[in-house]
């Protein structure tokens, strides 16, 4: 079957390249996918699964990779949200002959996934899942892409005291590591900048009720200069809604969970609140650029920077690829470990070496006015405020 | 070796089919034989995976993810076969408590509470976060369940469901599937052997959860819960929740349509068919491969019956038949002694007396709503009496359920034939039979001889519910008597039956007074089998008994036929005139009567 | 004291919302012996409504009347086509049936709509708050409060006054016996999905409200807090179900306001203990008719 | 008015009604006597849609009404007082009685039907607002009747309307039901009562092991020996 397979794509693609006038033939390498393309993880997957076929797509046209001798493919399994079933399309895809493998946005099939891929040295990318720790906790195939959580916490925590607010009104949950560990982050960050943190909340994964939490802050005196959580959909929006709806009105930050058109379609009491995320399409930026094509391609009016990292994942492994000047796994490993000042879509720059396979990169963070986003900041948190993962 | 040449892409489905089929067997020794849908299994199966986990984890990592972990725990470090079989310990203890409760219940409240157990243990594994790391996942488990390994197992659990599906708690439970009053009836512990059930099937799902966990490496306990729940319970509805061939069967339907569905929903090329990726295809394909299967057989596809045990005829066993030793007429007696049951403020018996001896025949007649089955059903303890005492050989027996009265020598049938419809014919009377003194062997050997005297053996292999009216009534009166008892009340036994077939009823039951001893209680309407089989009749009239004595002279008492037809024929003139309301013509008195009755 | 109103206004919000879902659910079994686990999709329905609604340019009130008459019709086909089939199956088999409707629903959510979650805007009136006599009220809880007991008054009025109401209630009494009185049963089960896709499609309406969003599983949690209330009241009993979701309602909120805050994690599992409590001594639930022994 | 041919019923191997054939005219009241277990129920159930028959037409005033639903043949103008009343307990009174009118049925007519039970049966005007459980027997029992006579059928059937009752409740209810023939009505009546029963009854049945064994006039039934000799089950001897 695997052979069949890579027979038939084979055979189309040096077709192709006989059309181009091309005088190598090419072979293809696969990057896999354990998506979820049904259940919680849709959104987040399917867009970056969108933002990898177009990165491909580019490649391929470019000639492919190492001078042409690969082109690459694609090759998406879904996962349907399911932590077992990521398992097996993991395993499914290393069966496959994959040479790289994208993990899925949530951290727990992330690490499922991940432990297959490690097994079987297949270097891969964690496109859009931010917990810092996920690569240490999977080993040394698996790089972090997308903003950690400490990075994002720190620059939220810098904007924070440059506003001048004193106290900090945390409200966390337990359930996911994202919505754990970027609060606790910020809240250290926060405290080494001199702010103080006034309370930490906690929420339930299953909990769609926040009336008495709402109701807790509210009743704070004096009430806190500023709300922080990483909570995102479906809790972010009845969060603020409820929050809102008992009255408080002190200014809240969140963290790029909540880039998504439900944060801006929700009306106004998403008003005001600032959130960090991968980057900004500002005029003439290529983020802009990348989103307009998106647009182009997909026909989604509102593309999201999941799309983006997704790109740049793929973009990065081909990087890497030409760096190592070889497909094997422990060589492209080798390489993505190396890098220094890749230059991401997201309009940043990406630096892996020294950083434990964690991404060091630009946070950008936005304000939320009349349901769209206005461009706040871009930074790169001082280390000494950023907190150890 | 199959594993070895399978393509790679296949091993996983194949360990996972081979997981699930461990769980819904597991989950069949209890729901199958007890006919309860159970939503707590999957609860189950999170308990044996955590529990795994806790002593195969490297104590390093277990050190870093649950620092509150006691330090012994922290220190196992078992390889997995050892574990998965320490989990499914560790299980069967935690399972102990749940068993004895929700072994007590039965029905769609037995159901809800394994939905509860379900959400209870999913919001303690949540909850209990510097134990089990809550909703985060726990990893770190060793992948070690390779095909071998979860065959082994599958072979394991089906040995284990198979024996207890055939023991004695097994035959028990599923009659009273069947009917539960009909299996309390015979004098079978139907909550032991639930409980039983519960936590013999609560041990191999956790098996089926280590198993699972030490295939996929990370638990969490949104994996144990309704998804999972959901698609255990379609394997066992697709194949036939009462057999384990129906479950087996179905986790490989399942398993296979899931496998295909997810190539496809995948896309790509199938031969000359280029498929685009159809997502939520798996979802869709299964849900209505469930409706399917619950609209055109509700059984599953393979319900009540094992393919083996319709291949292989039931078989005699070698030992004789144990022969119980015929009654001694004097040797004890029942007692009826003014029992009295109120419904709801209405008396249907009241202050009503009776006495049983080993050996004879009492009629109980009366007409319809005397009260004569309360009357029965309150000996036979399945209704409890408001007053009065019930005495088996002078024993107080007042209150007992019917299940602790059948094994103190009473044994009853109903007025709607019960039977334990799907079983066989000889499951029907050895359910009965398993609980004499006598080894299983001899039960069965009793069970054949009685369908031998009962005339019922080439039906032996017949489901019960597939049977005529009559050979129907013999097998609850072979089941009544499979047992042994000292006395046997007969409710309506000739209900229904015509004039040659209540003429063998009769000899039968003639032949259980003569040969066995057995002191016989007969309920009928048709007042000649009474009078021919009868030593005694009581009469019951509105509660109360009205009469009793030899049969001839309770027939002509005009007491009796006013309770049966009313004041008129009573005072025809056939027997002594005890009736007040008797003068004049009988045309004349029906106008005199309607006159009183409208001008009170 | 202030606090104490508060987390009195949320819980009697909370509670009405679950106490319209639980009626719906109870209303069907009552009468089909089901329990109806794609009662949840009938919420996700109306808020797709909502949008759709907007989208038309429709004024919010007219969106939420379009989204409760899906809701009501989809209730309908859902009888229709997936469940007249197995009417008169067991309770196990109906479930599984219903558990395989939401599925294949959800699937269908996904494809054809979306499968993130999708925004939905509510009018800045809900948003506020009220001052009640130095007490702070928000406005949406406050609606939540009136609009679910009104609508409940409604429905007692309708199920006493009105004669399609009395026919249910008869009919979740005994089915049989409605039909031999000349109902149709057709016509009074097709009514009773109706009317509890109409429940649903309101309690999705406040859900939704305080939610700000919809994506295709939101559904289950609402029906799974229903169906609890549902058990606690007495399967089968409408008024037990009503209290059932208001003490649901009150547990849940109580637990998470009282709550120590190294106990909060466990708020779910003792909300639970204590609804097994509740069914432990009155196992068949606080309203649930007792089978007689014969 | 009602004629049945051939009816059989059963419950899976088990024949409750044997192939029977009967006829009730227009106006007539006619009993159905049987020992208990003789198939009686089971024939009324299946005369009114409730049990699917096995075989046998059923026709209603020259219509064929066979595999009809039970509420299609109340709307046909047929109803049935069941077998241990099965009022809907927890309903009020007058909510029993307002279940029962049919669908088109206009308020005011509605409250003259109402006034008209409330005529008939004045204890029920009294307990109007009652839940109907907390009624005794013979209430309850009246309370049935006046339900189906809500849908104004033509054909009634009864299902042992005695049982259970004390007897100066059973009188009183006998008199009812020979009040409902008064009124233009047309009863089949199931009875273990012998004697009331044919009282009140033109003609009768006489049912047992599924198969009818008797007929005849109530008087020449009454003064027949073959009844008691049914019911004693001395039918063979």
């Amino acid at each position: 079957m695997t052979t069949a397979l890579r027979t038939t794509t084979t055979t189309t693609a040096v077709a192709l390249a006989l059309a181009a006038g091309a005088a190598q033939a090419q072979e293809t390498v696969t990057v896999g996918f354990a998506a979820g393309l049904t259940g919680y993880l849709a959104f987040y997957d399917g867009m970056v699964m969108q933002g990898a076929e177009m990165a491909v797509d580019e490649i391929n046209a470019a000639g492919g990779v190492l001078d042409g001798r690969y082109t690459l493919a694609l090759s998406v399994k879904d996962m349907r949200s399911e932590t077992p079933a990521a398992v097996i399309a993991a395993r499914d895809l290393v069966a496959e002959g994959v040479r790289a493998l994208l993990v899925p946005c949530d951290v727990d099939p992330a690490i499922a996934a991940g432990q297959i891929g490690q097994q079987a040295g297949i270097p891969m990318i964690a496109a859009c899942a931010s917990t810092p720790t996920l690569p240490g906790l999977v080993g040394d195939y698996l790089f972090n892409l997308k903003t950690a959580d400490n990075l994002q916490a720190a620059v939220l925590a810098e904007y924070a005291r440059a506003q001048g607010y004193e106290t900090a009104y945390i409200l966390l949950s337990p359930d996911t590591p994202y919505t754990d560990l970027l609060p606790r982050y910020f809240a250290q960050a926060f405290e080494s900048l001199g702010g103080r943190v006034a309370a930490i909340d906690t929420y339930a994964f299953d909990q769609q009720d926040f009336s008495v939490e709402a109701t807790r802050i509210a009743a704070l005196d004096p009430q806190p200069d500023v709300i922080m959580t990483a909570a995102y959909e479906p809790h972010f929006p009845a969060f603020i809604q409820q929050l809102r709806n008992a009255g408080v009105t002190a200014p809240v930050l969140g963290s790029d969970g909540i880039d998504s058109p439900t944060t801006l379609g929700i009306g106004p009491a998403a008003d005001g609140v600032v959130f960090s995320m991968a980057g900004f399409p500002v005029e003439g930026g290529t983020l802009a650029a990348f989103y307009d094509a998106y647009e182009a391609r997909y026909g989604e009016d509102l593309p999201f920077a999941f799309s983006a990292t997704g790109y740049e994942a793929v973009k990065l492994l081909a990087a890497a690829i030409e760096t190592a000047g070889s497909i094997e796994g422990a060589a492209i490993r080798d390489a993505l470990d190396a890098v220094v000042d890749f230059p991401g879509v997201t309009g940043t720059t990406i630096t892996y070496a020294g950083q434990n396979r964690v991404a060091l990169r630009d946070v950008t963070l936005v304000e939320v006015r009349d349901g769209e986003q206005h461009f706040v900041l871009q930074a790169r948190p001082a280390p000494e405020t950023t907190p150890k993962p | 070796m199959l594993w070895a040449v399978l393509p790679a892409g296949f091993e996983g489905p194949l360990i996972l089919m081979l997981v699930s089929m461990v769980a819904v067997v597991g989950i069949g020794i209890y729901s199958g034989n007890s006919g309860i849908v159970s939503f707590g299994h999957t609860a189950l199966m999170a308990l044996g995976a955590y529990a795994s986990a806790m002593m195969t984890i490297a104590p390093d990592d277990k050190a870093r993810l649950l620092p509150a972990l006691p330090d012994a725990v922290i220190a196992l470090h078992l390889p997995p076969v050892a574990a998965i079989l320490g989990a499914c310990a560790v299980v069967g203890v935690v399972a102990l408590p749940v068993a004895l409760l929700i072994g007590r219940l039965e029905g769609s409240s037995a159901s809800i509470a394994t939905l509860g157990l379900l959400l209870i243990v999913n919001g303690v594994l949540v909850g209990a976060r510097d134990y089990t790391r809550g909703s985060q996942a726990l990893f770190g488990l060793p992948i070690a369940v390779t095909v071998p390994v979860a065959a082994a197992f599958v072979v394991l659990a089906i040995l284990a469901a198979r024996a207890f599906r055939d023991s004695r708690m097994g035959l028990a439970l599923r009659a009273a599937r069947e009917n539960a009053a009909a299996a309390a009836a015979v004098g079978a512990d139907v909550v032991r052997a639930r409980q039983a059930a519960f936590l013999l099937s609560a041990v191999i799902a956790a098996l089926a959860g280590a198993l699972y966990g030490h295939f996929i490496g990370v638990l969490t306990p949104r994996a144990f819960y309704f998804d999972l729940t959901f698609a255990l319970l379609a394997i066992l509805i697709v194949g036939g929740m009462t057999t384990i061939a129906g479950a087996a069967l179905g986790a490989v339907l399942v398993s296979v349509l899931v496998e295909v569905l997810r190539r496809l929903a995948d896309g790509g090329t199938f031969g000359p068919l280029t498929l685009p990726p159809v997502y939520g295809l798996t979802t869709i394909g299964l849900s209505l491969a469930i409706l399917a299967v619950l609209y055109r057989r509700q059984g599953g596809l393979l319900p009540y019956v094992e393919p083996d045990e319709v291949l292989r005829p039931p078989a005699r066993p070698a030992v004789p038949p144990p022969a119980p030793a015929r009654i001694e007429a004097g040797s004890g007696e029942l007692r009826a002694e003014r029992l009295t049951r109120r419904f709801d403020g209405v008396i249907a018996v009241s202050e009503a007396s009776l006495v049983l001896r080993p050996g004879e025949i009492l009629g109980l007649i009366g007409p319809n709503g005397a009260g004569k089955s309360t009357l029965l059903s309150m000996i036979a303890g399945s209704v409890p009496p408001t007053s009065g005492r019930v005495r088996i050989d002078g024993a107080d027996a007042t209150g007992l359920p019917p299940h602790r009265i059948a094994r103190r020598g009473v044994q009853r049938t109903f007025q709607n034939i019960r039977l334990f419809g799907n079983l066989s014919v000889l499951d029907n009377v050895r359910v009965a039979a398993d609980g004499g003194p006598w080894s299983r062997a001899e039960a069965t050997a009793r069970a054949w001889a009685l369908l031998d005297r009962f005339d019922l053996t080439a039906l032996a292999a017949r489901p019960a519910g597939t049977l005529a009216y009559g050979p129907q009534r013999r097998v609850e009166i072979a089941r009544a008597v499979a047992r042994a008892p000292r006395y046997l009340l007969l409710d309506e036994p000739a209900a229904g039956m015509n004039a040659a077939e209540s003429d063998a009823l009769l000899d039968l039951l003639e032949g259980l007074r003569r040969d066995d001893g057995i002191g016989l209680l007969v309920i009928d309407h048709d007042l000649r089998l009474i009078l021919r089989l009868c030593d005694r009749v009581a009469v019951l009239g509105k509660g109360q008994v009205i009469a009793e004595g030899p049969p001839e002279a309770v027939s002509r008492d005009p007491l009796v036929i006013e309770a049966y037809l009313g004041r008129r024929h009573a005072g025809d003139g056939r027997g002594p005139a005890r009736s007040a309301a008797t003068s004049g013509a009988p045309g004349q008195k029906t106008t005199d009567q309607h006159e009183r009755r409208r001008d009170p | 004291m202030d606090l104490l109103f508060q987390n009195l206004v949320n819980a009697l919000s909370l509670g009405g919302i679950y106490a319209l879902l639980a009626l719906g659910l109870a209303l069907v079994f009552s009468i089909m012996g089901l329990i109806n686990f794609a009662h949840g999709e009938l919420m996700t329905i109306t808020a797709y409504g909502l949008i759709l609604g907007a989208g038309l340019g429709l004024p919010f009130g007219a969106a939420v009347i379009l989204g409760v008459a899906l809701a009501g019709l989809a209730a309908m086909a859902m009888e229709r086509i997936a469940f007249r089939p197995v009417r008169g199956a067991s309770a196990a088999t109906l479930l599984l049936t219903s558990f395989a409707v939401s599925a294949v629903l959800q699937v269908l959510f996904q494809n054809l709509i979306a499968a993130r979650p999708l925004p939905v805007a509510v009018p800045r009136a809900l948003a506020g708050t009220l001052d009640l006599g130095g007490l702070r009220v928000g406005v949406l809880p406050l609606a939540t409060i009136l609009g679910t007991g009104i609508l409940l008054a409604a429905l007692a009025l309708v199920l006493r006054r009105t004669r399609v109401g009395i026919a249910m209630r008869a009919a979740a009494i005994d089915f049989q016996m409605t039909r031999l009185v000349g109902i149709r049963a057709d016509a009074v089960i097709a009514a009773a999905f109706g009317l509890s896709g109409l429940l649903a499609g309101i309690a999705a309406v406040f859900w939704v409200a305080q939610r700000g969003s919809v994506d295709p599983m939101m559904g289950f949690l609402p029906v799974l807090k229903a169906f609890i209330a549902v058990i606690v009241g007495g399967l089968g009993s409408l008024s037990g179900a009503v209290v059932g979701a208001f003490l649901l309602a009150f547990i849940e909120v109580g637990l998470r306001a009282l709550l120590p805050p190294e106990l909060l994690p466990y708020r779910e599992a003792l909300a639970l203990a204590l609804i097994i409590l509740v069914l432990l001594v009155r196992p068949q639930g606080l309203f649930g008719r007792r089978e007689t022994v014969r | 008015m009602l004629e049945v041919t051939g009816l059989e019923v059963a419950y899976g191997a088990i024949r409750a009604v044997r192939g029977i054939d009967l006829r009730v005219g227009q106006g007539e009241i006619v009993a159905l006597l049987g020992p208990n277990g003789a198939g009686k129920s089971s024939t009324l159930m299946a005369i009114m849609g409730v049990v699917p028959p096995r075989a046998g037409r059923i026709r209603l005033e020259g219509r064929d009404v066979s595999g009809l639903a039970p509420e299609a043949l109340v709307r046909a103008g047929m109803a049935l007082v069941p077998e241990g009343r099965r009022i809907f307990a927890p309903l009020t009174v007058t909510e029993n009685l307002v279940v029962a009118a049919p669908p088109g049925r206009r308020r005011s007519e509605l409250a003259a039907d109402l006034e008209e039970m409330h005529a008939l049966f004045p204890v029920l005007a009294e307990r109007r607002t009652q839940q109907a459980g907390t009624l005794s027997g013979g209430e309850q029992q009246q309370l049935a009747i006046a339900r189906c006579l809500m849908g104004r059928p033509r054909m009634v059937l009864l299902d042992e309307p005695s049982l259970g009752l004390a007897p100066q409740i059973v009188d009183q209810i006998f008199d009812l039901i020979a009040g409902l023939r008064d009124r233009g009505l047309t009863i089949l009546l199931v009875e273990q009562n012998v004697d009331l029963s044919l009282e009140i009854a033109d003609r009768g049945y006489v049912l047992v092991g599924g198969e009818m064994v008797l007929d005849g006039p109530a008087a020449a039934l009454a003064a027949s020996e073959g009844v008691e000799r049914a019911f004693l089950g001395l039918s063979g001897a």
